[in-house]
């Protein structure tokens, strides 16, 4: 059992830390943990699952690891109205993490919502190596947009876009990626985001023929491997398309190898399919 | 000292708590956070003749105390099966029990031929809950007929030697019935209950949440329904053991089910909210039964039959 | 102006949230909370021929996310029934479905004809989830031939006037064939679902919990069940009206089982929670359907059925 | 909603206050509340049922209520961890109340465990009556005797009995029963506790030929009447048993027409057994 620490509301999400101890200094970014929602005697038997966005690693006893929680549905509501004090029940490292360029590079980091969160610690890595951040961040509205000022220290450019204009560009994120991918001369982009955010973004990323990560976030019912419905079509270097687990060879998926748009269907000359 | 030990027919186990088919994944994402050898068997998921991309997502949605899934029975075939996580899980030490599905009754021949002779296996679990191709995707485990043909099939195919555990689904107007039909086909214990058929609409979109749209129920929700079953077929067939299971979250819900008449117990759904939860409830069930002064776990199964003016 | 109002067979109700047969004892006790014409229908608990003192306590016990419940259908007998309880739902203006039960085909013939003088009903619920005793005490829905012959006793004797909603259990290998088999008998409507038979084991007596041993299963546990079974029922007979129910404590709830294929829907465990729970769903499942953008209820029923390319 | 105005932890018990508004001023000694546990996303169903220890009724607005509870199971466990300000979803008054005589009258009171909650303010309407109370209260240990100080000053005699010895008499309440009947002349008992105590309570007042109240602790899933899961079986004035609701009939039911040891089974001659 974790103790939440803090629990602090910023815009339209909880901005929530924990006491982890070790956990702390293992988690990478990309990882999620899994936290069990609704007390005791809860109807809710499946964990949630959360984006690390930050860890302090204060030694073995005193690491802080951080999330972002965007009230929801009855999981994640239970979660933000939790005082600082509670224990939670959480599952952390879980998950591969962002893969990290050996060289410096030009990224791109792209997220949607809170689809940010784990987008600041991936930028604080990518600068520690010398490389050159930008980062675009939407939403429909401003107040969907994490963006926390010691966040945006870490990067060297920051393009917000909302889809009502109530804050940066009026539109989505696609719109504005073709001029900076151009601009700053992207070698790799990065994105975390709803599934069909994501999916627009590897578009571009094929059109400029740029590597492209993604984080992804299918229904989860286990976390650690053991159940299979987690699974998305993804084609091998061998040609060859399998059902794979998005909580052990995921959350982070190179977004080429992705068969995008096989929603409620297994794609054409999947392995086992029949 | 207290007697963990437990069989399913000849298989022998050091204790009673299994993992459940299809909730356990290759045994290698648990053995991260246990070893394996702790655990009674290791059940793996069922595996078929071929590979098997398994359902569209979405494969899952949860419900009250509960979740549906419709995995469709991912995995990567019976040949490389026997080459992979076989060989693993004997590596490990673990006790296991490999589980088979079949699309046709030859499918459940060529599956116990394929295994005769696999060396280290305590037990097979004989999935009947799958749709039959022959038969208009009929549920084998629904019709006696058709039960009892998968089951003849295996027995005949397998050789005297390894003990084979029906697996029934509770969607059935008699399970006693099923049941009956199958240890006549030559199951030496059945498995109770895999999952009860449902369904989700997702209120948004305003249609099934699952791409399969009906899935398997599991969970704490099902836990009275296994306990029926246990108990109906426990009390039909008290000489046939067996391995029970549908919402065992906790050392006192595998006691109910013991109580009811399982001589084993098999943990799923609760995995996957806690992945130690099979270590948690083999030292509960054991606490539990010391407690309630059972020397042994043997004592304590089908202790609910006993007649009323009987007390411990 | 948002239409509400909603049919089974001819029976026209002013908005199709019901209570559960069983779950509002004769009325009177929630008219304390609200008034009985804001409901589309009372569905009195079933009534049989002869008073009943039903089972022995302890007759419930809590699930996750449900309950078991072995009332033994406690009553007062047709007789009195109709001199008192129907009397006085009359007075408060209510609309009225009366739930029979029988233990022979005779006892539901006998029913069927003693209602069919009866004035100021609006249909017929047949409860046939109960035991036969002429078969062994196995239960009529559970068979189509006995279901068949239930029905048919009702239908020859109530005259072609009044709807007959044929209640169904869900505990049979097939929910669409005795569905099948009861409208062809003469149901004008299916209601679905009847509770689940489970058991739950007292683990410090180590018996089963209730005195009847096995109970049914209610509450949001079987939601995904109901939901299920009604998609079923719907899919074969899109023709033929559902009176769903299962679970279904919200408005949310409701719209589930009506997208699935229900044309209204009955409360009954939420009721035990929370007394004006019914009041609420009515209140709640209006809102759903207008924010969606349906302009009738009619519109919804079955919404999920239709093709993939189909958007609202 | 009522809001939690006070949770106390007395010996094993808790001592609950609820705002209740104008409820305070119409619940009678023997009525309970039933209280929804578990929070938001409960699988705790059902609702529990407490009896009413006490009512402060202080005009419409301001009306307490209070109950005293054991920490026994998932629903009381997680009451009892509510914190002063929680809403708390109650509905109350529920079921008939003990029958008050139109006399004065010597009445003795016997609770068992939690069970003597609901006696303390039946004991002030009848002293207020000018009769004379005296108590009884026993249990396993002293920590479970729940006898507050100012509870206690309404009645005339108070005699506590634990099968321990760790306070008052040593053993259970019937043993003391006889001494005080025939001693204070008794004409009425009143008795709330567990059912194998108030039958045998009720073999005392037989014996005495006493008139003997006993309020009753059946599984209840509704409180409101609806269910029919409640029913014990009960002699009428015609000499018919018939099972009759203990949440609207009772939970206070006159002793001797209680058909004691009936348990599991439906007693002969019940109106409509077969
Ligand atoms: C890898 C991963 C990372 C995530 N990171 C974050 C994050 O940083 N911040 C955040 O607020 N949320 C995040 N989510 C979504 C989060 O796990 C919950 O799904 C969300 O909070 C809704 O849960 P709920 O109980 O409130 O809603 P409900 O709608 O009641 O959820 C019911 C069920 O549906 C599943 N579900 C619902 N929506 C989603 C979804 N969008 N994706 C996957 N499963 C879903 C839930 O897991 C649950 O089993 C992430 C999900 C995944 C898989
Ligand atoms: C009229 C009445 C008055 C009561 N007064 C009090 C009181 O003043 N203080 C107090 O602490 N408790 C009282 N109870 C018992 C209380 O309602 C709960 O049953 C008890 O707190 C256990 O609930 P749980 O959820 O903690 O336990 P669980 O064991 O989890 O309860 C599970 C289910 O069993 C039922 N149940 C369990 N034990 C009992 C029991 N002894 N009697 C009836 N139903 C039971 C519960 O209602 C629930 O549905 C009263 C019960 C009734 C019917
Ligand atoms: C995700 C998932 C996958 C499953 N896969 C299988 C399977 O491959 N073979 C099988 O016999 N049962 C399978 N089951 C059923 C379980 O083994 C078990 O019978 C059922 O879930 C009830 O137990 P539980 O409530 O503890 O989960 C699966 C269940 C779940 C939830
Ligand atoms: C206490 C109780 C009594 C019931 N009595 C009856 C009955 O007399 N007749 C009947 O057809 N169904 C009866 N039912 C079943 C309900 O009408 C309903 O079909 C079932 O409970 C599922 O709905 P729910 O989950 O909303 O409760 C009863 C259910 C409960 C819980
Ligand atoms: S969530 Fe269970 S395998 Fe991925
Ligand atoms: S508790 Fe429901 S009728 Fe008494």
């Amino acid at each position: 059992m974790s103790e939440l620490v803090s629990n602090k509301k910023v815009g339209a999400y909880h901005h929530m830390v924990f006491s982890v101890g070790e956990i702390a200094s293992v988690a990478k970014p990309g990882n999620f943990v899994a936290i069990a929602v609704g007390g005791e005697s809860s109807q809710l038997v499946l964990r949630r699952a959360f984006a690390i966005y930050r860890t302090f690693d204060r030694g073995s006893s005193a690491g802080l690891l951080e999330i972002v929680v965007a009230p929801h549905g009855a999981g994640s509501i239970w979660l933000t109205n939790q005082v600082p004090g509670t224990k939670i029940d959480l599952i952390a490292p879980l998950g591969n993490a962002f893969g990290i360029p050996t060289e410096p590079v030009r990224a791109l980091l792209v997220g949607g919502g809170y689809g940010s969160a784990p987008l600041f610690g991936l930028s604080e890595v990518l600068k520690n190596r010398g490389c050159r951040v930008d980062m675009v961040l939407g939403a429909s509205t401003a107040m969907k947009i994490y963006a926390p000022l010691d966040g945006k220290r870490s990067v060297s450019s920051l393009t917000i876009t909302t889809e009502d204009g109530s804050t940066g560009t009026a539109g989505k994120v696609t719109d504005v990626l073709p001029e900076i991918i151009a601009a700053s001369q992207v070698d790799i982009i990065y994105s975390c985001g709803p599934m069909g955010m994501l999916e627009a973004i590897n578009k571009i990323a094929v059109d400029f023929n740029i590597v492209h990560q993604c984080s992804i976030e299918e229904s989860m019912a286990c976390g650690i491997g053991v159940c299979m419905t987690c699974v998305l079509p993804i084609k091998g270097e061998d040609g060859v398309i399998r059902m794979l687990r998005s909580c052990i060879d995921g959350p982070v998926v190179d977004a080429e190898t992705v068969i995008w748009d096989s929603k409620r269907s297994i794609p054409e000359g999947t392995w086992g399919a029949n | 000292m207290f007697n963990y030990r437990t069989n399913l027919g000849q298989a022998e186990f050091e204790n009673p708590i299994f993992t459940a088919s299809g909730c356990a994944g290759s045994g290698k994402e648990l053995s991260q956070f246990f070893n394996l050898t702790e655990l009674g068997a290791v059940v793996t998921k069922s595996i078929m003749l071929k590979p098997r991309s398994g359902r569209a997502t979405p494969r899952m949605a949860e419900t009250p105390s509960g979740m549906l899934n419709s995995i469709g029975l991912q995995g990567p075939g019976i040949d490389q099966f026997l080459e992979t996580d076989i060989p693993w899980l004997r590596e490990q030490g673990a006790t296991i029990v490999v589980s088979i599905a079949g699309e046709s009754t030859e499918d459940y021949a060529v599956l116990a031929r394929k295994l005769r002779a696999v060396p280290g296996l305590a037990a097979l679990e004989v999935n009947i809950s799958c749709p039959n191709v022959e038969n208009r995707g009929q549920v084998f485990a629904c019709h006696p007929a058709t039960a009892r043909a998968a089951i003849e099939a295996v027995r005949r195919n397998i050789g005297g030697e390894l003990p084979i555990i029906a697996k029934l689904t509770p969607d059935v107007t008699s399970i006693v019935e099923i049941a009956q039909e199958v240890v006549a086909a030559g199951a030496d214990a059945i498995a109770l209950i895999n999952t009860v058929l449902g369904m989700v609409i997702d209120t948004t979109t305003m249609r099934p949440k699952l791409a399969g749209k009906t899935g398997g129920l599991s969970g704490p929700a099902i836990r009275p329904i296994a306990v029926r079953a246990i108990y109906q077929v426990h009390e039909a067939l008290p000489q046939v053991r067996i391995l029970g299971m549908g919402g065992v979250s906790s050392g006192l819900d595998a006691f109910e089910l013991i109580l009811a008449g399982a001589s084993a117990v098999s943990v799923g759904t609760a995995t996957f909210g806690n992945p130690t939860a099979v270590i948690k409830i083999k030292e509960e069930l054991k606490n539990e039964l010391i407690e309630h002064g059972f020397d042994s776990l043997r004592e304590a199964v089908g202790y609910a039959h006993r007649s009323e003016g009987n007390l411990i």
